[in-house]
């Protein structure tokens, strides 16, 4: 592996103009007072004071997409058919600048979208064409609690190059090794004694977190108390189910399929769509198995917190990024219902052995 | 589906200025579409065979016809889809005729309009559905509001029609205006001569039932099913005793009551029959100038009725009746001439309407039909007539033609001159109009047989002088300013419509027009219908009419109603609102602005939602645009069809 | 394209079936020749279109639209037109709002004999749109330097003032202590997961009654979660604006007044957590990381990064409190405390005044590039207090399909649109759908154009009076405020 | 997998061409199709109780069972009953008319390890098509089974679907058929009464037996009630719930019940799967 590099600021745009010439760069910038990715354009500066207000993910999973289009033809006679052509094939992509809790949400994607029985094209052939440049957190804000999730603010998880703020620039270690490919640029130098330095910004960052509450006990206590609707009325009160959370959150994944029709051809769309709403679960006979918003976060919470880790060797979807919390317009926290659980639960239990 | 679009030449009319097959070619690229052709006629006899066929024969399931307006054939063609088994909703109109080849000269842009507006069609009718009508009963009965004339005509012929009739009539007696003319024109024959025995004839009726001195009060349900509340007015006369014997008329103490029926030309008694052949022939108290309701004590007409009908405890009814039809027959008002100031009608006694002036003539009216001043009761020697008051003049917010007043001016400068022989009779007119069967010929007769002057012109002003009046006016056809020292002027006073006709209006569900008459549901193709389903106009409460117009009308509002009736059950459109109950909220929106009422709250498992009541809707679609998350749909006109018209147009 | 490319423009017309598609029928008999731009859709009445079928057709290719029914009071349904009229006319002063100029959009009355009246509508219309030319489309404009910058000017003003909101606090507690056991739950607010966030708080017993806070960090409007709870008995705790929601909630008999017992607290203004985002940021720290925060008479002092930050209330109040009408419940069961004195002077505020200085081009890139942010999770609607429909919104369903889930700026501001339509007349402008929208997308701008629209054209207000009518529910046979009749 | 291109893009439906509609009752019809793809038509194969996402292309897809028997393999035949946008537009196609295909996903009913045991099948209304296609593949495989009973009913007569196949049902010796209808109604011969009803008049022994139920959830509700009344335990009893797929292949994260993704892990469950999973029905 070759050494860490060292990346000094005022290089930062020519690095990513390089890297622009292969691949369409995204990066945090500033709009209307929030940060988003977009590609990067001459003249824009990278918003790195602060994690992002969208996720990532929208780079690899578009909030919209075609999976395929589809035109009808008709030959003389009447007989007709009908010619299908998947979405347009992704062209390679490099985020810059994401956190390491954006960048472990890609994880948690792949074993669904490229782990199970089935695979998606679409997001494999994203995925595997998107490098992600990660910037390492130089200290939390009070949303954020990846250490609960077993992250970090160094979590170099599906990463491919971890970059360290340091003074004058940032500290760029390869994660993998598609990662250790970007690292040869003639605009990095050795990192050399300046690798100590990040390791200290590291180890500042992971020490002002606050200490991770342990939460082990979550997807034992969120399944007991599934058919305890007072629980999940309670925590759902304020709820006003939206699913803002869902959007901005880099390990929501759900999606629907729609259709666009336009004369005799069309095309068939894959979208966010998110657990919180009313649509999500909705039967066409008009029966919804989760009618009220108690059932969809009570879908929400489960689905992060207990079976997806039952699923996947107790691996939490859940990055603790805080985003859900930060952006709530009611200021839910999700840390809350969960410990909420996790506590409720073990009073039963001692109440059980006091009994 | 598989759609068939079929572009019609309508012999050169399209053709002309639209390469029709042009457009079907472009036609057979638009989705679904499986066959596109071109045809001469497509409404032809030939034109409806070759769809049916196509219909069959290539398995399409829905059909564009691109020829002339909907308003023309789009029932010709959807009773041809329907001969073909298709649902008359699966067909779609092009308006190529009107909306283009007769109104474009480029036939390139023709053309390719013609062309989208296929595309549109084509469009909306991806998104059509089979729609059908629902069946249900029908109430054989009919309401008829208003015995006048037109109503009792209609309300016979509805009996005839072996139907039940109910007759309701506001004042204590039918016979309507009809009833207080002395003769009728152009045969000069008399009115009650001609009324009178159709007025028993309803009386006697077993299948009318007649309320007098009743008022609607409100109407619900629907066409086949109206549930009609009735205000039956305290008449403080038991009219299951009264005899109509008229002692308790005789002797009345109370004189100052107001006679209507003599059109306020004097009085009348407290206790009163209105006329002598009043059907009902009831005695009403009017409790406004009655001394038992003013004083407190009185009770002369309880003492001497024969019967002992009097009931001064009476109250006022409300009866309910199930109808299936409803006839308005509510005809009009005269004309308020005090409005205009400069005829001095109120100030001056002898300034009257001619509808006053009708009774001076009749021989039951208050003079025994001797023509008598009402201010000293002088045979009068002169008289001016009137016409166009409050017709024809938009300065009175009137601009429209009361369209009899011609008529019944000559007519009374005829019987005028019949009764006093030495008499002058001038007439001040604007046209004559006297378009009916030997009306001009009558009109005539008044000038040169009975020499009634004809004056064109306007009056300006009437004044008194003396005991006489100045009539000034204009005669425009000599061009110079004329003055008449009159005895009497007569103004012919236009027709308005009803009061409280708007009311009614609202309380039917009908339109009216900005003067508060009816309106009907097409001024030439559809003259007694109206937009509400089972409510069918008669007489001047749709415009000003004549007798025999009035009686016309009331007619064919019977044989509207009959032909309903007809039929067993009723189908209705089903081209009206639903409420996909899945997606309503129950904000009642659509209920606050349904102009019909009908859409009501309904209890759906504890939650509140919207319900079309299908048989009241009539298809406006207000509430569509209304609600909010479009649980509101009407079909044929869904959202999806019209956004399905809209990005036809837009996105390609 | 299928209109003839230098010949045509894209002209829409909405015709009632009954007069005006009657009276085109007329002109076609007559021989009445006129352009051929115009394609006409047959409605049974004008009463049926949706005011939006007239925006999707402008956001989506249309260069004019035409709209045409019967005269007032001769509709065919009685009433349809009368509807109609005030809702395209508060469309026609909604257009500008997005750009669009209210020139391409008319509405007219023909009756079915007046062929040479239309005759003269379409050609005096389709000349209206050649000399407009082709309309801009939203995708294709760019955003001019510095519009945003212009546009943010920060919002300045009165504000009502209160000193009191301690000792109000305390008597608020006593009051809900003493209603609580008849009520199963009184919504107020509580500290959220840190010092500026407060949440909403639901309370259902005296513990919970602990939990209340009281200031201006209480931003949440507590009447957006009253429909939701309909059938329970239920306290809502509420500041001047959210009692206009109650108001309008009970309007619309989504709320059974016997059900809900209202706390009306005067109000001094509330923080925008935005704007204290903005300025700790160019103080070089962020609002994750305030340690503590305190809200006094003079403003708000914030801990964060160990160093400590003023800021005066004028500096981060959010722009609605400014030369607020209503600081006080219109409403209430309980008024706690004597009133603010309102800070209204009948000014209108300088982000509407911005707004009207831009050009419509510079309107519609505004827009375009504000709407480009939207991730569409629409908090702006569930956050509404007014959003009833909220599961049943037309933004997800297929049938009505108003909106498809392209990822397009049109697709997105159409939802906006929709928005501002379906709460025009009963938007009581208390700003909830900007405050939640993660993205910070100024779409309270498009509702307060559009409630001056409303109170220009009705004189009216919304959430101030239980009894009144929503002014586009209602109508009158003659409108005071409206003059059609320009064609 | 039998289908590859499944394997390839499991989003891109397989375009095919409708052969032939029935309509079954007013609001369900019958679709047989052909993959317009030979090569992938003749090696297609299928196991009873797998489904297949059927597309109107601009308008959507929903899910449903293959009714038709892996045994015949000439077309594969859908049937839908109309409740949605899908369903309405599947309603309107005809004969030659364009469709898409995405099949077959999801798990089988259990047939091999039925063999040899009595079979009970329990359908009410649109839920008897999952039951065909295993009812015919038994019958194709008749001695493998034991005794087999078929319940089937319908809201009124009108509203029984399969009418084609009913009189040979009907009159096989070796199945033993039963068909109700919720009301009495002119000219019916056969049960009157709820299904979980006559279920219990026809009292199926539980020994050695499977029960097959599919239907709306409130007759599934009572169905299950009468079942274990009449003995049969939660291993016993098989339903399907396919009516809440979306993508099919267990990624778009809508059908789940707790760890359990319907659309990869159903829709064919056990009762006592059932219950070990989360109640959210």
């Amino acid at each position: 592996m070759t050494g860490a590099k060292f990346l000094s600021k005022e290089k930062l745009l020519d690095w990513l103009a390089e890297l622009g010439q292969t691949r369409r760069v995204f990066m945090p910038v500033e709009e209307g007072g929030k940060i988003v990715f977009r590609p990067c354009t001459n003249g824009d500066t990278p918003a790195l004071v602060r994690d992002a207000s969208a996720s990532p993910k929208g780079v690899v999973f578009p909030s919209s997409a075609e999976l395929f289009r589809y035109t009808k033809t008709k030959a003389r006679g009447g007989k007709s058919s009908m010619e299908l052509k998947p979405g347009t094939e992704f062209e390679p992509a490099l985020i810059f600048g994401t956190r390491p809790c954006g960048a472990r949400g890609f994880t948690i994607f792949d074993r669904v979208y490229t782990g199970g029985k089935f695979n998606d094209p679409y997001y494999r052939a994203a995925r595997e064409n998107t490098l992600i440049v990660t910037l390492a957190c130089e200290g939390p804000e009070n949303t954020c609690f990846c250490n609960w999730v077993g992250s970090g603010p160094d979590d170099p998880t599906g990463s491919d190059v971890l970059a360290t703020p340091v003074e004058g620039g940032f500290v760029l270690e390869s994660v993998s090794e598609r990662g250790e490919a970007l690292l040869e640029s003639p605009l990095l130098q050795p990192a050399e004694a300046r690798t100590a330095e990040a390791d200290s910004v590291k180890s500042r960052a992971r020490a002002e977190l606050p200490p991770a509450r342990d939460i082990s006990a979550a997807p034992q206590s969120i399944r007991a108390l599934f058919d305890n609707q007072k629980f999940w009325d309670e925590v759902s009160s304020k709820c006003l189910s939206c699913g803002a959370c869902t959007y901005l959150c880099p390990t929501c994944y759900c999606f629907t399929i729609t259709d666009e029709d336009h004369g005799d051809s069309g095309k068939r769309l894959r979208s966010w769509d998110n657990c919180m709403s009313y649509q999500f679960s909705l039967e066409a006979s008009g029966h919804n198995p989760r009618p009220t918003k108690a059932h969809r976060l009570r879908n929400r919470v489960g689905h992060k917190f207990s079976y997806y880790p039952q699923l996947h060797e107790g691996l939490l979807a859940c990055c603790g990024c805080g985003r859900c919390i930060r952006s709530c317009p009611v200021s839910m926290d999700i840390r809350e219902i969960v410990l909420d659980a996790i506590d409720r639960v073990q009073a039963k239990n001692c109440e059980v052995v006091h009994e | 589906m598989r759609i068939g679009v079929f572009v019609c030449h309508c012999g050169s009319n399209i053709e002309g200025t639209v390469d029709t097959a042009a457009v079907a070619r472009a036609a057979l690229g638009f989705p679904e579409v499986a066959l596109a052709t071109d045809a001469m006629y497509t409404c032809s006899e030939p034109g409806q065979d070759a769809i049916v066929q196509a219909i069959r024969e290539k398995g399409l399931s829905g059909i564009v016809v691109a020829s002339c307006s909907p308003r023309m054939h789009e029932n010709t063609f959807r009773r041809a889809v329907e001969r073909a088994g298709l649902n008359r909703y699966m067909f779609e109109m092009a308006n190529i005729r009107e909306h283009v080849s007769w109104i474009g000269k480029d036939r390139e842009a023709n053309t390719n309009k013609a062309t989208e507006l296929v595309r549109m069609a084509v469009e909306k009718l991806r998104r059509n559905t089979p729609l059908f009508s629902n069946k249900f009963d029908v109430t054989k009965r009919v309401l008829v509001i208003g015995g006048g004339v037109a109503g009792i005509q209609a309300a016979l012929d509805c009996a005839e029609g072996g139907k039940e009739v109910v007759l309701v009539e506001r004042e204590s007696s039918i016979g309507g205006k009809m009833a207080k003319l002395d003769k009728t024109f152009p045969t000069v024959d008399c009115s009650s001569c001609i009324l009178g025995p159709k007025m028993v004839d309803v009386a006697q009726h077993p299948n009318i039932k007649l309320l007098a001195c009743t008022e609607l009060k409100s109407v619900g349900g629907y066409v086949g099913n109206f549930q009609v509340e009735l205000r039956k007015k305290a008449t403080y006369v038991d009219w299951t005793k009264c005899t109509g014997c008229g002692q308790c008329m005789e002797k009345c103490p109370s004189k100052k009551s107001e006679d209507r029926f003599n059109e306020r030309i004097g009085v009348t008694t407290a206790i009163n029959i209105p006329f002598p052949q009043a059907i009902p022939k009831k005695a009403v108290i009017d409790p406004a100038s009655c001394r038992h309701f003013l004083k407190g004590k009185c009770g002369v007409c309880a003492k001497v009725c024969p019967t002992g009908a009097i009931d001064y405890e009476m109250k006022e009814e409300v009866l309910t009746e199930q109808v299936g039809a409803i006839i308005a027959a509510t005809g009009y008002d005269v004309f308020d001439i005090s409005k205009i100031g400069e005829y001095g009608a109120g100030r001056y006694p002898d300034v009257i309407t001619s509808l006053q002036y009708e009774r001076l003539l009749s021989a039951s009216g208050p003079t025994g039909g001797h023509i008598k001043r009402p201010s000293d009761g002088a045979e009068p020697k002169t008289i001016v007539f009137v016409q166009c008051v409050g017709s024809r003049d938009k300065s009175l917010g009137r601009p429209y033609c009361s369209g009899f007043c011609c008529m019944y001016t000559a007519k009374q400068a005829i019987l005028t001159r019949d009764h006093i022989p030495d008499s002058q009779v001038f007439v001040f007119y604007m046209d004559i109009r006297a378009p009916g069967k030997l009306y001009d010929e009558f009109t005539r007769r008044a000038m040169e047989e009975y020499g009634a002057r004809y004056i064109r012109g306007r009056v300006a002003m009437v004044y008194p002088q003396g005991s006489k009046y100045i009539v000034r006016g204009a005669d425009t056809l000599l061009g110079t300013n004329v003055e008449i020292e009159a005895d009497l002027v007569v103004l012919a006073a236009g027709a308005e419509a009803a009061a409280g006709a708007p009311a009614l209006a609202e309380k039917l569900r009908i339109s009216y027009d900005p003067y508060g008459f009816f309106v009907e549901s097409h001024p030439k193709l559809r003259p007694v219908e109206t937009n509400t389903a089972g409510v069918y106009l008669a007489g001047s409460c749709q415009g000003p009419k004549d007798i025999p117009s009035s009686v016309a009308q009331g007619s064919a509002a019977a044989a509207k109603v009959l032909a309903l009736f007809s039929k067993d059950k009723l189908e209705s459109d089903p081209q009206i609102s639903r409420v996909d109950i899945k997606r309503c909220v129950g904000c009642g929106k659509c209920i606050l602005t349904c102009p019909y009422g009908a859409i009501k709250k309904i209890d759906f498992r504890g939650e509140p939602k919207a319900e079309v009541v299908a048989t009241v809707c009539q298809g406006c679609g207000i509430c569509t645009s209304t609600c909010p998350q479009g649980a509101a749909q009407l079909a044929h006109f869904t959202d999806d069809q019209i956004l399905a018209e809209v990005n036809a147009l837009c996105r390609f | 394209m299928s209109v003839l490319t230098g010949k045509e423009l894209r002209i829409v017309g909405f015709l009632c079936n009954w007069c005006s598609y009657g009276g085109a029928d007329t002109a076609g008999v007559g021989r009445f020749v006129q352009p051929t731009d115009l394609r006409i859709i047959r409605v049974p009445c004008s009463g049926r279109i949706d005011p939006l079928f007239i925006v999707k057709a402008l956001l989506n290719g249309a260069d004019g639209v035409l709209v045409s029914g019967c005269h007032p009071r001769d509709c065919h349904y009685s009433q349809g037109n009368f509807y109609a009229r005030r809702r395209l006319e508060v469309l026609k002063h909604f257009l500008p709002v997005l750009g669009i100029d209210p020139a391409r959009f008319e509405y007219t009355w023909v009756s079915a004999s007046e062929a040479q009246r239309w005759q003269k509508v379409v050609s005096s219309f389709t000349e209206r749109i050649h000399k407009l030319g082709p309309a801009s489309r939203l995708e294709n404009t760019a955003l001019p330097d510095g519009l945003e910058k212009r546009f943010a000017a920060i919002a300045s003003g009165e504000l009502p003032s209160d000193g009191k909101a301690a000792t109000r606090l305390e008597e608020l507690k006593d009051r809900i202590h003493e209603f609580l056991p008849d009520l199963d739950i009184v919504i107020g607010w509580q500290r959220g997961f840190d010092a500026l966030h407060n949440t909403p708080l639901f309370m259902r017993s005296a513990e919970d009654l602990e939990k209340l806070v009281w200031g201006p960090l209480n931003i949440h409007n507590t009447a957006t979660y009253l429909p939701s709870l309909r059938g329970k008995k239920v306290g809502v705790v509420v500041k001047g604006c959210d009692s206009r929601s109650v108001v309008e909630l009970l309007q619309e008999k989504l709320v059974d007044r016997e059900n809900i017992v209202v706390f009306g607290m005067p109000c001094s203004g509330i923080v925008d957590l935005s704007k204290i985002d903005r300025a700790l940021r160019e103080r070089g720290t962020g609002i994750g990381r305030v340690q503590a925060a305190e809200c006094g008479e003079k403003g708000v002092t914030i801990k964060a990064g160990g160093q400590e930050y003023r800021f005066a209330m004028e500096e981060v109040a959010a722009d609605k409190c400014f030369h607020c009408e209503y600081p006080n419940a219109v409403l209430a069961d309980h008024l706690i405390g004597n009133a603010s004195p309102s800070s209204s002077n009948g000014k209108i505020s300088r982000q509407l005044a911005a707004f009207d200085a831009m050009s419509l081009q510079e309107r519609m890139a505004y827009w375009r590039s504000q709407m480009d942010r939207c991730i569409r999770c629409h908090a702006c609607r569930n956050a509404c207090p007014l959003c009833v429909c909220k599961d049943h919104c037309i933004a997800q369903s297929r049938d009505p399909h108003w909106i498809s889930q392209e990822d397009t700026i049109t697709e997105k501001l159409m939802f906006q649109v929709v928005h501002a339509v379906h709460t025009a007349g009963r938007c009581t402008e208390c700003g909830e759908c900007e405050r939640a929208c993660p993205m910070d997308i100024p779409i309270l701008a498009m509702k307060r154009q559009m409630n001056r629209a409303i109170r220009e054209l009705f004189e009216y207000k919304a959430g101030t009076d239980p009894e009144a009518v929503p002014p586009l529910l209602a109508f009158q046979a003659e409108e005071k405020n409206i003059h059609e009749g320009v064609l | 997998m039998n289908n590859a291109a499944l394997a390839v893009n499991p989003y891109l439906p397989q375009v095919a061409t409708v052969l032939k509609t029935v309509q079954e009752t007013p609001n369900i019809k019958t679709f047989q199709l052909r993959l317009d793809d030979e090569e992938a038509m003749a090696g297609f194969s299928f196991e009873p109780g797998q489904v297949g996402q059927l597309s109107v292309f601009g308008v959507g897809e929903s899910t449903f069972v293959i009714n038709s028997p892996p045994t015949r393999k000439e077309y594969l035949q859908f049937s839908v009953m109309r409740s949605g946008e899908v369903t309405t537009r599947l309603h309107g196609l005809v004969a030659g008319d364009k469709i898409g295909v995405r099949a077959p996903l999801g798990n089988a009913f259990p047939y091999e390890a039925m063999r040899g045991k009595d079979i009970v099948f329990v359908g009410g209304g649109i839920g008897m098509a999952p039951l065909r296609t295993l009812l015919l593949y038994m019958l194709d495989n008749r001695k493998d089974y034991g005794d087999i009973v078929l319940l089937y009913g319908a809201r009124t007569p009108n509203d029984m679907a399969f009418k084609g196949d009913l009189p040979e049902w009907l009159g096989r010796k070796d199945i033993s058929t039963t068909l109700t209808v919720d009301v009495e109604s002119l000219g019916w011969e056969h049960k009157v009464g709820l299904i979980p009803n006559v279920l219990k008049e026809i009292h199926p022994n539980p020994e050695n037996s499977v029960a097959i139920t599919c239907g709306p959830p409130i007759m599934i509700k009572f169905t299950l009630q009468a079942l274990q009344e009449l003995g049969f335990q939660d291993e016993q009893i098989i339903t399907t719930l396919e009516r809440r797929m979306k993508c099919g292949i267990g990624i778009c994260g809508r059908c789940n019940i707790g760890t359990s993704y319907i659309c990869v892990d159903g829709p064919v469950y056990t009762n006592a799967q059932l219950k070990s999973l989360p109640n959210e029905m």
